[in-house]
Parts: C-alpha cells; structure tokens; sequence
C-alpha cells in the first residue's frame, strides 16, 4: 500500500506530475472545444451534431448506454477519425481536424483506450520508456541514453502504479488490472494537458478502482481528464460534472444528482440496462 | 533481444556489450579464419583443404545470410512482411555488376571501349544516361546502396504514409518486384535482357577469375555481414528498435503516444534496403552473372523462408536459417533434384506451423536461457 | 564453417553427410589422380528441376544413352566412360556453381550441356577460366565463339536464313511478321533477318512486323489480330516465330480460332520442334512450318536406329527425338572421335584435333567440326502434320557452315573465328587484322565524340 | 499458282456438269491403268510437275479425284516400297494401317519405313484446296459449296469469271449466290471495271479492300474516285469493327482473371485467408480436364463439360484438406498463412511433375469451341474465348447468389462480421470455414477447367495467374464480389487497350504500377467496407 501513503504526502508525490509550459492556449476559455461534430459510417450516424466543451483542469466523466458513441468521440479527439462535419479545437489556437494522432498526442492530450493495450513484447519499464514526454523524432529517439533522471521519473511512476517489482517483466504477462494500471502510468509519463480514459476500471478489484479514483482525482485540476465509465458507483465516486451522450448528442449535462434524476436519462438506461442484460 | 534499460553507451557501440553478439562475432570470424587456413596452409589434396570451390560456396552463403539479417530487420522487428527484397539485393547487384561491365573496357568480344557487348549487338550506338559514372568505382558502390535506398524511400513512403499494412502490404511488395522483374526483362531498359550482365573480368583491379580474389571476397562478405549485423543489433537495441516492435505490436498506440510510426518504419526499410542492396553487391562479382530472375517473387519469398526457419526477430537466427537452407538446397539439388521443391515446400509448411519461432527458438528453449524478450505470440504484424 | 555446419546439420539430412563432406571439404583432393584405368568422366549440365527441366532433362537422357552404347562399344581409349550428372535447377548463378564443381571438383574430361543462352554466358567464363571442354547443342544467335565450347546447334545462317530463302521462293512470301520472345535469341535473329530481308532482297520496311512479348506470354488476341490485319494487304505474308516454349500453345490456338491457317499465313518457328508438339492439340496447325537441322521424321536407317534406341532407352512407345538431341549425338560423337584421335583427354590435345573431325549425323550426311568450333549441318524445313511429327518439304542441297559471326550485323560483319594455330583467335577483326574487336569500336568512339 | 488452277478450271467448268452427273450415276468404273498413271505422275520432286499432275486429275473426270485430291492434302496419300499408292487411314505410331488408294480395299498395317509419303507445300497445298473448291462447286452438299464460295473469293481471273457467271445465276442458295457474285466483282473491280466498284462498295472483305485499293490507282478517274470513296468508307466502318474488337479481347481477357480472382475474392476476401497456393488449385482444375479426355477418348466435348462438376470437387477437396490440414492452425496469422500455403502451392507443383510429367498436357478444345462467330467479314470473336467470357459470368452470378441467398452465405457473412456473436447464435463456425475455403477452391477449380482452353496445362500454369489475381483483388476492394467482376474486366480492358502501342510487357508493367500507385491512393480498393467492422 505504498501507494496510499505516498497519496497522502501529495507535495512529494506528485511533483512529477507538474505539467510543463505547453503551446495550448487557454487564456480565454476551455481546454477542448466540439462543435457540431458528425460522423456517419455508411449513413448511420455514429455521433449526431454532438456539442461538448471540457474546461482547463476540469474533470468530466462522460457516460451513456452501449453504441452512444463515446468511442467515437475519443477516436475523433485524437485524430483516429474523421468527422463528417463539425469543428474540434484544442484550446483556442489548434484547430484538431488538422492534425494526425503523433501531432495530437504530443500536443499533450493523452489517452487510455476501452481495452487495455500495452506494448506486450516490450518489458513494463520499456513501456513507460516510450511513453515519456521527449523528442520522439528519428534520430533522437535512435541516439537516446538513458540518463540518470530519466531511470528517476520512470521509477516514481512505477511506484506510482505499483509494478515497481514487474519493471522487468514483458507487459504481456501482466493481469488485466496491472496492464489498466501499466497504461494510466504510460499516460503519466506523457505529462499531458487533457487525458482521455476510456473504462479505466474495468476488471479492477475495489481497492484498485479507490486508488484509481484517488489519481485521477488528483490529477484534476492540473491538467482536464474525460473519463468515460460505465461504473456509476465509480463516475459517482469522482465526477463533479457528468455528461450524458445518447445517440450520438448530448442528452443530459449537470452534477450527478441531476443527470439521474432526469427522467430521459432514466428512461434510456432502463432501455439500456435491458439490452446489456441481453 | 531488448536490453533491460538502454545502456548509457553511444548507440552504435553498444551492440559489443551483448553476450548474443559477442558470440555471434565470435563464431563468425573463427569460421571465416578456419577456411581461410584450410585455404591457403593446408595443401592440395590433403582432407582438410578447402579448395577455392567451396570458398566461393561459402561466400555466397554469407551474401545470402546479410540479405537474411536486412529482411528479419523489417519482418522480425517492424512487422512489415516485403516479399520484395529480391527487388532491393538485384538492384544493388545490378549497380555491381554495372561497373564490373564498365571495367571489362574494350576486352569484350567486339572489343568496344565503351559499350558492353550485349549493346553492341543490339546495335546501340551510345551509352544510356544511366550507365554513365559507372566505370568510377567510388560511384558504383555509392549506387549499391543508394538505388535500392531510394526506391525503398518512393515506395516506402507511400505505402506507409496511406498506412498500406500487414497482408497488402506483403502483396503489393510482391507486385513491385514481379514488375521491376518483367522490366528488366525487356530488352529496350539497357540492362541486357535476359542475359543480364555477365563476363566479369576484374573488381577494383583484382581479376575475379583468380582464386585469391575468390578468398578476399569470401572474406568481404563476412566482414560485410558483422557489420551489416552489428549496425541493425544497434538499431534494434536502441529506443528507436523499441519504438519498432511497439509498432509491431500495437501501431495505433504507438502513434497515440506521438510517434511519427510512418517514418520510423520508412527509416528502417530504407536501411534494410540498403543493406539488401549491399548483399546483392557483393553476390554477383561471385557468382559471376546477374539477370533478372533475382527479382523472381518465388526467390523473395524464400528469403522469407530463411528468416522464418532461423528464427524470426533473432537476427542471428536469420544467418543460421541463410546458411542452414541454401546449404541443404546444395545438397539436393546435387543428390535428389526431385526432392528439392518438396523438401522446399514442406519446410514453409512445418515451419510456420510447429516451429513459429524457428531454429533460434528452439535453441532459446533448449538452453532453457530465461530471456526478457518474448518474441510476438502473434506474429501477425 | 563446415564444422558448424555439420553440427547445425538436420538429423534427416545425416545420410548426406559423407556426401557433404566429400562436397564441401574435400574437394578434388579425394579424387584419385585419374590413372589409365580410371574411367573417363564426362559431366552432364542439364537442368532437371525449374522451368527448363521440361526440355532439358530429355537432353541428359540422351547423353546417358549415348555413353552407354559407347561403353557397350568397349568405351574410349580402353577405359570406360562414367556420367557426372549435375542439377543446375533452371537457375543461371548456379549453372556456373555447378560447371566449376564439374570442373574443379568432379575433374570431368567435358562437359555436355546447357540450353539458354543466359546459362551458356554464365558457365563460359567458368569454362574458360578452368578450361573445360563444353559441348553446346541447342540452336542459338551466335555472336560468340569460345576457345573452350562447341557449338553443335545450328547458328543463325543454319537456320534463319536458309528459312527466309525457302519462304521466298519457294513460298513466294512478300511480307514478314517476325514475332518472338523477349530475349537475346530473338532480337538478334530478327536483327540479322531484318538486315537481310531488306539488303539481300529488297524488302521494304512497311513489309516488315517486329514483336516481341514476355516469356510465358499468353494472352495473343491482340498480337494475332494485328497479324491477321498485317497479312490482309494483299501480299503473301509469313509469320517467322522466334516464340519461346510455354507462349507457343496460346499463340498457336489463337491463330487457329481467329482462322488464321498455314495456308494463308505460314507460321515458321525456330524454336518449336517434336517435343513441344507433344503438348499442343496439332490438328489446327497442320501446315505451320518450322526450320532445323534434324526432324524425327528423317527417312533414313541412322535415324531410325536412333529413335528405336531412344525409344528402348526410355521405354515409352511416344517418346519422340527432337534437333538438340541429334546435336548431342553429332557432339559426342565428334568429341569420341577426337579422343581417339587424340589417344588422350587432355583438353588442349583434344581441342585441336577435333577440329575437322566428321562424323555422320541423322539427316543421311555427314557433319564436320569448323575451325569456329561450330559444325556443319544440313537445314530442313517440316510441315506439321497432324500426327505431332513434320513432313521435310525443302532441304539445303548441300550441308551449311555454321557462322560465328554474322554477315548482316555491323558490330560482327568483319570477324571471324579460328582456334587453329597460329591465329587461335575467335574473334579476329579482318579489316584491322587484329584478334579481338570490331570497328564497332571505332564508329562508336566516333559516336561518343560527337 | 493462278496459271494451275485457271488451266484446270477452263476444262472442268467443260465437264463440270458430267463430274457431278456421274456423281448420280456412278456406274461404270474407269480405267485403273490410267487412275494410277495419274497417281504416278504425282510421285515426283518438282513441285511444279506435282501442279501438273494435280490439274491432271483435276481434268480426268474420275470421281475419285476428290478423294485423291484430300488426301493428298492431309498428307495422306503415300507410295509403298512396291510402287503401289495408298490412303493411310491413320498415321500415329510405327505401324500405320492403309487402304489402297485405287480399289480403297483396307491392307492391314504397313511400317512406316515402307512407306514414302507424296509431300507438298504451301503453294500446292493452296492449288489444292482451290481445286476441290471447284469441284464442290457442284457438290449435292450445301456446306461444300458455300465453302468453296468463300474459297473463290481473291481466287477468280478471267476465264474462272466468265465460266462463274452462269453458276451465279442458277445457284440456288442465297449465301453461295451472293459470295460467287462478290468473287466476280472483286475480279471485275482489280481490273478496274466500274461494275465491280460498285458491287464492292461496303464490302468489309479483305480481298474487297485489295482489290478497291488497286482500283483506286486505275486510270480512269471516274472508277478511281468511286474507288477512294468506298475505300473511305470502308476504313470509316473498320475503325469501328477494331474497336469492337479491342473491346471484346479486353473483355476476354478480363473475365480470365475474374475467373482466376473470384475464388481468391472468397478465400481472402471474406475468410480473410491468403491462400497463395490457389493458382495450383486452378491447375489441378486444368489437369482434371486432362484426364476426363483421357477417360473420354474421341469424345472432348462430354469431357470438358463432365470436368467443370469433376474440377470443382477435385479443387474444392484439396482445398478442405488444405484448410483442415494447415491453415485451421494458422488463425489470425495472415502472414504465417501466405507462407505455409506458399509452400503447398510447391509442393503441388512437384507433385505433378513426377506424377504426371513436367511437359505441358495437351487438352482438345472441341469442334463446337473452336473457330471463332463471323459477324462480318472484318469482325469475328473467338468462340473459346466466348465460352469461356459466358462462363465467368455464370461462375460469378451462382456465387452471388450463393452468398446472398443461401442459408451457406449468411453464415458466412455472419461469421466474418463476428465470429463470437456468430458462435453464439449456434453457427458452426469452423463448419461455415471449411464450406467457404472449399467453396473458394472450387472455384479456382472451375477456373481451370476454362483455362485449359486457352493456355498451357502444365505444372507452372497457376504461378503464372497468381499475382494478377491478387492484384484484382486487391484493387476490386477486399470481400467485395462486385469489386472483382469491375476489376477484373476493367483491368482486362486497361491491358488491351494499352497492349498495341505500349506492347505487351509494357502494358503490364504500366498495369502493375498503376495498382500499386492506386493502392497507396485507396488502400481499400475500388469498393473499400465502410464503418468500425473495416477499421479494425
């Protein structure tokens, strides 16, 4: 449990956190911008003029029944596909339809996909390796060394996610709840302005879905995290703004209480909860 | 094959600090010394000599072993399956044997000072632009590796720029090489059609037709593949080989974490390329003769072959299943011709099935040597 | 190495160890110094698996059969004759591997051998560097002449051209197709006959066709269409087929089906003889033509007893005899005759008496060996007949010389080829009187100064 | 060669009518003595005497001059040892039994080195079949006449023209009326007659062409310029004729490689497997049709229609046991899959190589595909090839449905989208694998069953298919049947079109480039699939 303890002493822990001077502008509004987003595969249309604006440091959760489109949107965040209409900015000077996923991501918006997917061949201190924030062009990355700090940072996040003992082993051996873990640290270790996470408790025991709380808790503020979650107890757990997506649009927006007891929202999960029960 | 943590070292030098290669050098250069001495020290026939036959054997086997290590660059660590990399060992033996042309000089059989006899017959009465240059040698050799570099850098980068992966990939490389194959084969392109360039008389002054020039090139190549080995074991133990196998592995996430995947797969096909080109080099003054059925699919497949027995993503491996195939194809060919496409075919077949990870894996289990890297459990890219 | 490769070697393969060992490390060194009862071994470079098996395994056949009635005769010199059969597999690097194994290794006393030309250039400078002896049999486009092969096929001037005669006059053919495979082959022929064409008989450019398609080509409509249009200006026309093995059945069924008939357009080929009939449905080309110094269907005892040989030999009531084939035997022959001549192997005593050696061939003539190393034959034109065999219906009177180097192209016109003493050169230049070059040579310095 | 035939002609248009009246009455039987002097006098060297000879028995009124005459054609009339003149009934083998050529009275097998057949050439071979065109003239069978109208065309001169001009008028067929009439006209018109300029004009034969083309050049302008003008015209309705042609060639050779890509459409299209032995499956197909002629001897027809059912199954149960015995092992390792298959695909190569032979089979096309449909004299389509156009079409329209309406397609289809969802819903999924592989090698099965109408059947026939296919493929758009039928066709077309000015192996080449450049463009093909099924 080193993990809570270190979540105590905050001012220690986190430091590694601390988010460096970024390009993205925010001086005059939200971190991400959608406007009138559509994206239609074969005429179905897999997000419907959807509208969603997330603010410097906030910390969204998004959730809505199956097919709602939540994945979509993510893939559309970063750069993965391309909607049909609409516009999408990154803070107010980088317009995202412009850019391809490496610009994107090293923008600073991080994501965690739905299921876990880490590089399996590589050894987990491998893994975070990558991921960290550095020049990731060609020859930089052929010449890389590793340096003294660099051993540092990855070390604390390793900590951090408690695979301090599995550093060496390939991620492919990992269980299911240290690969979610092995891929929130990946996001760490990118430092980035926004994080997208998708299900990240997924098959994680109680005390794993707590300490997941915790850090994303606690990374709010510093940087904006969208986290899209089916578990209502967790999304209650940490939301203070929740956003309900049906059919591709927003259906619902407010505090957890007002979006339960919407009576739309309502009426969609009963609907919903049949179908997943199916 | 990964190192733990990226050693603190120059990149380049840090391959001398791996037990795999240092015994991959090691068993190298005993063998080249070996048949040297079994060459030169131990008399005619005595049991034991080498005679210059079989040196030219080897060294052939050690061109073939580099163009092995080049294609498990890209399929072992990349993912990218090039059943074109014929295409890239012809071209550099094109460029090859495009200067050992030029050197023949007015010793052909029309005893022209410029044009090489299958011109003169064909009645062309100048040079082609693109033959010009070849005569200099320190112009040749740059072409070997750049012609095969440059058309892996076209195609390459548009394939991978419209993310061309996996199966298409495979294909279109093969249709790239079945394409460049009936070029060649046409007489108009100057390359001397079917016949292709033959009739080599010296290399850089050394008449090929005698035994110790036959013994330097043996030797070449073997320096040739330790390098070639030493560069890609550099590669693939930096982060960059790292940021390979990820996009082996998982590409979307790769990119989702800021690499350029595109590039960094257009840089090591182009490296592989030239590598492929370098092999092809130093093959043809050898084997005397290149023609265009170098660039048949069914030879670029078998590289693919060698790669898959030896052992995929274990560059070693490559050379072991280089050697280990053409040498039985010695063999047969020699003692039961009938057999050979059998014995051929059947080893794709018990190759990828029972044996995904090849010689090189069952050595690793044999050895019971605990490795940190896994090669893919899926090996498809 | 070869320790590592011993230990690295597969279990199944442990049976071919000695082999390998014998292959790979020994060398020439196990082979006992011939002494005069050591059989005289004669190496055998014909392909037995890839694409060219299917016409050249025939011709290893024939030389076993060959060295056997020779063994049966009470072999050469006294001592028996043993066949060293190599595997070159169709593929042209390693036709040259295995003649310096042949040579080098195997310390064979010749070599019979090879098809293509491309496998021809690959071994020569093997040949020439070990000096062997090679025995070439099939027909080819000549432009070469080496000090160390024998070329027993016919050269262009054995068969393109008396060809081309016989179609104009016997035929009365104006117009010209010539349509063949995209290899050296080909081109020169149809160089040489295009010179000809136009200088010896004033055939007027637009009489004349030029194609040429890839090996294995097999879609004709267009090119057998354009032939069809080419033939329909009112001038007799004639199609002169340099088409390579697989293209012809394609070619053949697509001139029948658009009804083009050996009445209207003779097709002539140089490359299609018994043994590719044998895969081709006939009846639709009965009356099609081809050129070569041999066909099965010679009428004479000589032939008979060949193909009653060839056919016991091979046990197969349909096997059927083919132009390379007689070469071989021409060869052989030749060669046999030499060595006893000669009273020895040695190459070089061989190489010389060889020369003017004549022996009788098939046709009901006799053959001489040139001093160009390339020999005379007669040329014959056959009709195919629907049974898969040829009817002669035309014959040089007299045998022809085979020419080295050819009349009717500007880089060869002024060489010619004699290995006897003193000249010994292939390719001496006439009008500058020396060994080596053509004045080529100079027009093209002239070119480059331009 | 005129002089023969117009010589000849003269005195038999005299007793033409008695030829084919003894024809009805075949009573008394002529003088043998003189029959076989006429024989002799074609036993001899020169050529030209042989032309004599032919017009010789050409002028004696026997009737079994046409017989002779044929036989001497096909090759068949020879002398024995003894001097005696035979028919040799058939000419395979070292025996070869005879009948004699003037009593036709069998005499048992003769060897053929008694044997001394009475050789021709082109020339007499074309003396020959003017000659019996001639005589069929007259004959009672209406075939024979009107091939020998067509014979006539280009073969007419003076004398034949005027001996023609009463048989025009009492033929009573109209094809044969018409032909004749043309024949005339073309003489009339080479001798620069206005008559036949006119009766010539819209004419798209050959010979019509020539022989305007020479009045054209005559001294009186006036023919001269109606000449040109018909020629003009000519030429204007050849263009066309020529592009209907390049279209049908591309056409042709399209639907071959549909053939060769519809299975591989099925195979990696919707199962997603690379199956790089499928050329050999297509070769096993061309090879059963080898073998049912064998099994069929003298009957080609039956064979070939019996091999498209035999073909199939013979492809589709390799295939099974290809998909059982390997590629089952191989899931979701596409590459591992191109390699193992690649090395059966050898293997099977070998195999018929020492099984059966290296050298190619031959496979009779039969009379009812062979020769080609006259739509007009300048344009006529190969029937084989129409047969063979027919087909891919029928293959391709059987397996839509099969895909679209059967309960085999669903499940397919089902299975490709989600394979678990699938399971779950009771589908056998490995059945639904196996049914769609064979089904996939059955096709190419069927391929080459066609194929072995057009090209070689030998061990290398599917190598030389393979890439194409992928290729059509490919650049079709994976699992799309639609996209292979457009690909194939239009990449058939693309090669005609090219192949006259670019040449063969440039217009491959160039059709080569492009799909690569076009795959770099649109990696998903001509039809790509849409939507998260294809992202993946």
């Amino acid at each position: 449990m080193s993990l809570l303890q270190s979540l105590k002493a905050r001012d220690r822990v986190f430091d590694f956190m601390a988010t460096e001077a970024s390009p993205v502008d925010v001086r005059h509004g939200p971190i991400l911008y959608m406007e009138d987003v559509t994206v239609s595969f074969d005429g179905f249309k897999a997000i419907n003029n959807l509208n969603l604006t997330i603010d410097d440091g906030e910390l969204r959760c998004i959730i809505g029944p199956n097919g709602a489109g939540k994945t979509t949107m993510m893939d559309i965040i970063t750069g993965k596909t391309r909607p049909t209409e609409g516009s999408v900015w990154f803070g107010s000077r980088h317009n995202l339809l412009q850019m391809n996923e490496p610009e994107i991501a090293s923008l600073g918006i991080g994501r965690k996909f739905q299921k876990p997917t880490v590089f399996e061949a590589l050894s987990v201190f491998d893994n975070l390796e990558l991921a960290m924030a550095a020049d990731k062009r060609i020859f930089p990355t052929l010449t890389a060394r590793m340096t003294s700090e660099i051993s540092d940072r990855i070390d604390d996040v390793l900590e951090t996610i408690g695979l301090t003992a599995l550093r060496f082993q390939p991620a492919g051996i990992l269980s299911h709840g240290q690969k979610q873990w092995l891929e929130i640290g990946m996001l760490l270790m990118q430092r980035p302005r926004l994080l997208l996470v998708d299900e990240p408790v997924a098959g994680m025991t109680e005390q794993e879905m707590e300490r997941t709380a915790e850090l994303l808790t606690g990374l709010a503020g510093k940087q904006s995290v969208v986290v899209v979650e089916h578990d209502m107890g967790f999304v209650r757990s940490i939301a203070r703004k929740v956003t309900v997506l049906h059919q591709g649009s927003v259906l619902a927006e407010g505090s957890m209480d007002q979006v339960s007891n919407d009576p739309k929202v309502v009426e969609v999960y009963l609907g919903s909860d049949e179908e997943e029960s199916a | 094959m990964m190192t733990q943590a990226t050693s603190s070292q120059f990149w380049l030098t840090r391959p001398f600090g791996e037990r795999a290669t240092q015994t991959f050098l090691g068993v190298l250069f005993a063998a080249l010394l070996l048949v040297t001495v079994l060459h030169l020290a131990v008399p005619q026939g005595h049991p034991l000599h080498v005679n210059a036959y079989t040196v030219n054997l080897f060294g052939k086997y050690l061109s073939y072993a580099l163009l092995a290590v080049a294609v498990d660059l890209v399929w072992g660590y990349l993912g990218i399956l090039s059943l074109g990399h014929g295409a890239f060992f012809a071209i550099g033996g094109y460029a090859m044997g495009m200067y050992l042309m030029r050197q023949i000089g007015d010793r052909g059989t029309y005893g022209h000072p410029v044009l090489p006899d299958f011109m003169v017959f064909l009645n062309w009465d100048s040079l082609p632009w693109y033959w010009h240059g070849f005569d200099m040698a320190w112009f040749a050799f740059a072409m070997v590796l750049l012609a095969p570099g440059l058309l892996a850098l076209v195609f390459g980068f548009l394939a991978f720029r419209s993310r061309v992966t996996g199966v298409y990939l495979s294909i279109i490389t093969q249709a790239l090489t079945f394409a460049l194959m009936l070029a060649f084969f046409r007489n108009e392109m100057g390359f001397g059609g079917n016949n292709g360039l033959t009739d080599f008389r010296e290399l850089l002054g050394f008449n090929l037709r005698s035994d110790a020039t036959r013994l330097g090139l043996f030797i070449a190549t073997g320096v040739a593949l330790a390098l070639g080995y030493i560069l890609c074991r550099a590669i693939v133990t930096s982060k960059l080989g790292r940021v390979c196998v990820a996009t082996r592995d998982a590409e979307a996430r790769t990119r989702f974490i800021g690499y350029r995947v595109e590039r960094f797969q257009l840089f090591v096909f182009v490296v592989s390329a030239m590598l492929a080109g370098l092999a092809g080099a130093l093959y043809v003054p050898q084997v005397g003769i290149i023609n265009p059925s170098e660039f048949s699919p069914l030879f670029s497949i078998e590289i693919v072959l060698w790669v898959a027995l030896g052992g995929r993503a274990t560059l070693y491996g490559a050379v072991i299943g280089a050697i280990l195939v053409n040498y039985a194809k010695t063999i047969f060919t020699g003692i039961m011709p009938d057999a050979w496409l059998f014995a051929l075919g059947a080893l794709f077949v018990l190759v990828t099935v029972l044996l995904p990870k090849g010689v090189a894996g069952l050595l690793g289990h044999l050895k019971r040597r605990k490795e940190d890297d896994h090669p893919p459990k899926e090996a498809a890219a | 190495m070869t320790t590592l490769q011993r230990k690295t070697h597969p279990r199944t393969l442990s049976r071919f160890a000695t082999a390998l060992v014998t292959a790979a490390v020994m060398g020439a060194s196990v082979q006992a110094v011939a002494q005069d009862d050591a059989p005289i071994k004669v190496g055998i470079l014909h392909s037995l698996s890839g694409t060219m098996a299917i016409s050249e395994s025939t011709l290893k056949d024939t030389v076993e059969m060959l060295i056997e009635q020779q063994n049966e005769a009470g072999g050469l010199l006294g001592r028996q004759l043993e066949a060293v059969v190599v595997d070159p597999a169709s593929n042209w690097p390693l036709f040259a591997e295995r003649a310096r194994e042949l040579l080098a290794q195997e310390e064979v006393d010749v070599i019979f051998g090879n098809w293509t030309s491309v496998s021809r250039k690959a071994v020569l400078p093997v040949v020439e560097e070990l000096n062997g002896l090679l025995f070439y049999p099939v027909q080819y486009e000549g432009e070469e002449s080496s000090e160390n092969v024998f070329y027993t096929g016919a050269a262009p001037n054995q068969q393109a051209i008396p060809a081309v005669e016989y179609l104009i006059n016997e035929v009365g053919i104006e117009r010209f197709a010539l349509i063949g495979t995209d290899y050296v082959y080909p081109r020169t022929t149809n160089r040489i006959l295009e010179a000809f064409l136009k200088d010896e008989h004033g055939v007027a450019e637009e009489d004349i066709m030029v194609n040429y398609t890839p090996f294995g080509h097999s879609d004709w409509q267009n090119i057998v269409s354009e032939i069809r249009r080419f033939g329909e200006e009112g001038k007799p026309t004639a199609v002169i087929s340099t088409i390579n093995g697989d293209a012809n059945v394609p070619f053949y069924r697509e001139l029948a089906n658009q009804g083009i008939d050996a009445a209207d357009i003779p097709v002539i080929a140089f490359s299609v003889g018994e043994q590719e009939l044998s895969g081709i449905d006939t009846a639709p080309l009965v009356g099609h033509l081809a050129a070569w110094n041999y066909f099965m269907s010679v009428d004479t005892d000589a032939n008979y007893d060949f193909i009653d040989a060839w056919i016991d030999w091979t046990g197969d009531e349909e096997a059927v005899t083919n132009d390379p084939m007689e070469a071989h035997y021409i060869g052989f022959n030749m060669w046999a005759e030499a060595v006893r001549k000669a009273g020895t192997t040695d190459v070089d005593t061989v190489k010389d008496a060889i020369i003017g050696v004549t022996v009788p061939n098939l046709s009901g003539g006799y053959s001489a060996m040139m001093p160009n190393h390339h020999i005379t034959k007669p040329v014959l034109i056959g009709e195919v007949q629907d049974n898969g065999q040829f009817d002669i219906v035309w014959q040089t009177p007299s045998t022809v010389a085979g020419d080295a180097w050819s009349d009717y192209l500007p880089g060869s016109r002024d060489l010619i080829s004699d290995w006897r003493k003193p000249m010994e050169c292939g390719n001496f230049n006439v009008v500058n009187g020396s060994c080596g070059g053509s004045t080529a040579a100079e027009e093209a310095e002239a070119a480059l100064a331009e | 060669m005129r002089r023969f035939l117009s010589l000849g002609l003269l005195c038999l248009m005299l007793l033409g009518t008695a030829v084919s009246a003894q024809a009805q009455s075949s009573s008394s039987t002529p003088d043998d003595q003189a029959a076989l002097a006429l024989l002799t006098a074609l036993d001899v060297d020169s050529y030209r005497d042989k032309g004599e000879a032919i017009t010789a028995i050409l002028q004696s009124d026997d009737e079994r001059a046409r017989d002779w005459l044929q036989a001497l054609l096909d090759g068949r009339l020879q002398r024995t040892d003894d001097g005696r003149f035979v028919l040799v009934l058939d000419n395979r083998g070292r025996d070869w039994p005879v009948a004699d050529a003037l009593t036709n009275e069998p005499l048992g097998e003769m060897s053929r080195r008694d044997l001394d057949r009475i050789g021709i050439n082109n020339a007499l071979r074309n003396q020959l079949r003017s000659a019996i065109a001639v005589v069929d003239l007259y004959s009672p069978n209406v075939e024979r006449r009107r091939t020998s109208a067509d014979r006539l065309l280009g073969e007419v001169d003076g004398e034949l023209a005027e001996t023609l001009e009463p048989v025009i008028a009492d033929a009573e067929d109209e094809y044969v009326r018409t032909r004749l009439a043309q024949a005339v006209a073309i003489y009339r018109a080479e001798q620069g007659e206005m008559a036949g300029v006119e009766a010539l004009t819209g004419s798209l034969h050959p010979r019509a062409r020539v022989a305007l083309g020479r009045a054209a050049n005559s001294d009186d302008p006036v023919v001269a310029e109606a000449a040109a003008t018909a020629l003009a015209g000519i030429e204007q309705q050849l263009k066309i004729n020529r592009g209907l042609e390049t279209l049908y060639f591309g056409l042709s050779l399209g639907s071959v490689l549909v053939l060769a890509a519809i299975g591989l459409a099925i195979t990696f299209g919707v199962m997603g497997v690379i199956n790089m032995a499928h050329g050999e499956l297509m070769m096993l197909g061309a090879y059963t049709t080898w073998m049912m002629q064998q099994l069929l001897p003298g009957q080609p027809g039956l064979a070939l229609i019996l091999s498209i059912p035999a073909g199939f199954m013979v492809a589709a149960l390799v295939g099974i046991a290809i998909e059982r015995g390997v590629i089952q092992f191989l899931k979701g390792r596409p590459l591992e899959t191109l390699l193992a298959t690649f090395g059966i695909s050898l293997i099977l190569q070998q195999l018929v190589r020492t099984v059966i032979s290296p050298l190619n089979r031959t496979v009779v096309t039969p009379e009812w595909m062979s020769g080609s449909l006259v739509i007009n004299d300048a344009l006529s389509l190969t029937l084989n090839r129409m047969f063979v156009l027919g087909f891919a079409l029928v293959v391709f329209a059987a397996l839509m449905l099969i895909m679209r309406r059967t309960r085999l397609g669903l499940e397919v289809r089902a299975v490709t989208q989600n394979r678990a969802m699938a399971r779950s819903m009771g589908i056998r999924a490995t059945r639904v694998d196996i049914m769609t592989f064979a089904l996939g090698s059955g096709v190419a099965g069927l391929a080459g069953v066609a194929l072995s109408q057009l090209t070689n059947v030998g061990p290398n026939l599917g190598q030389n298919y393979i890439i194409d296919s992928f290729m059509v493929v490919v650049f079709g758009g994976v699992g799309n049947l639609w996209g292979t039928l457009v690909a194939g066709l239009s990449l058939g077309v693309i090669n005609q079109v090219l192949e006259p000015w670019a040449g063969a192996v440039l217009a491959k080449i160039i059709v080569l480039v492009f799909i690569i450049l076009f795959i770099q463009k649109r990696p998903r093909g001509l039809f790509p699939q849409k939507g998260r099924a294809a992202e993946g």
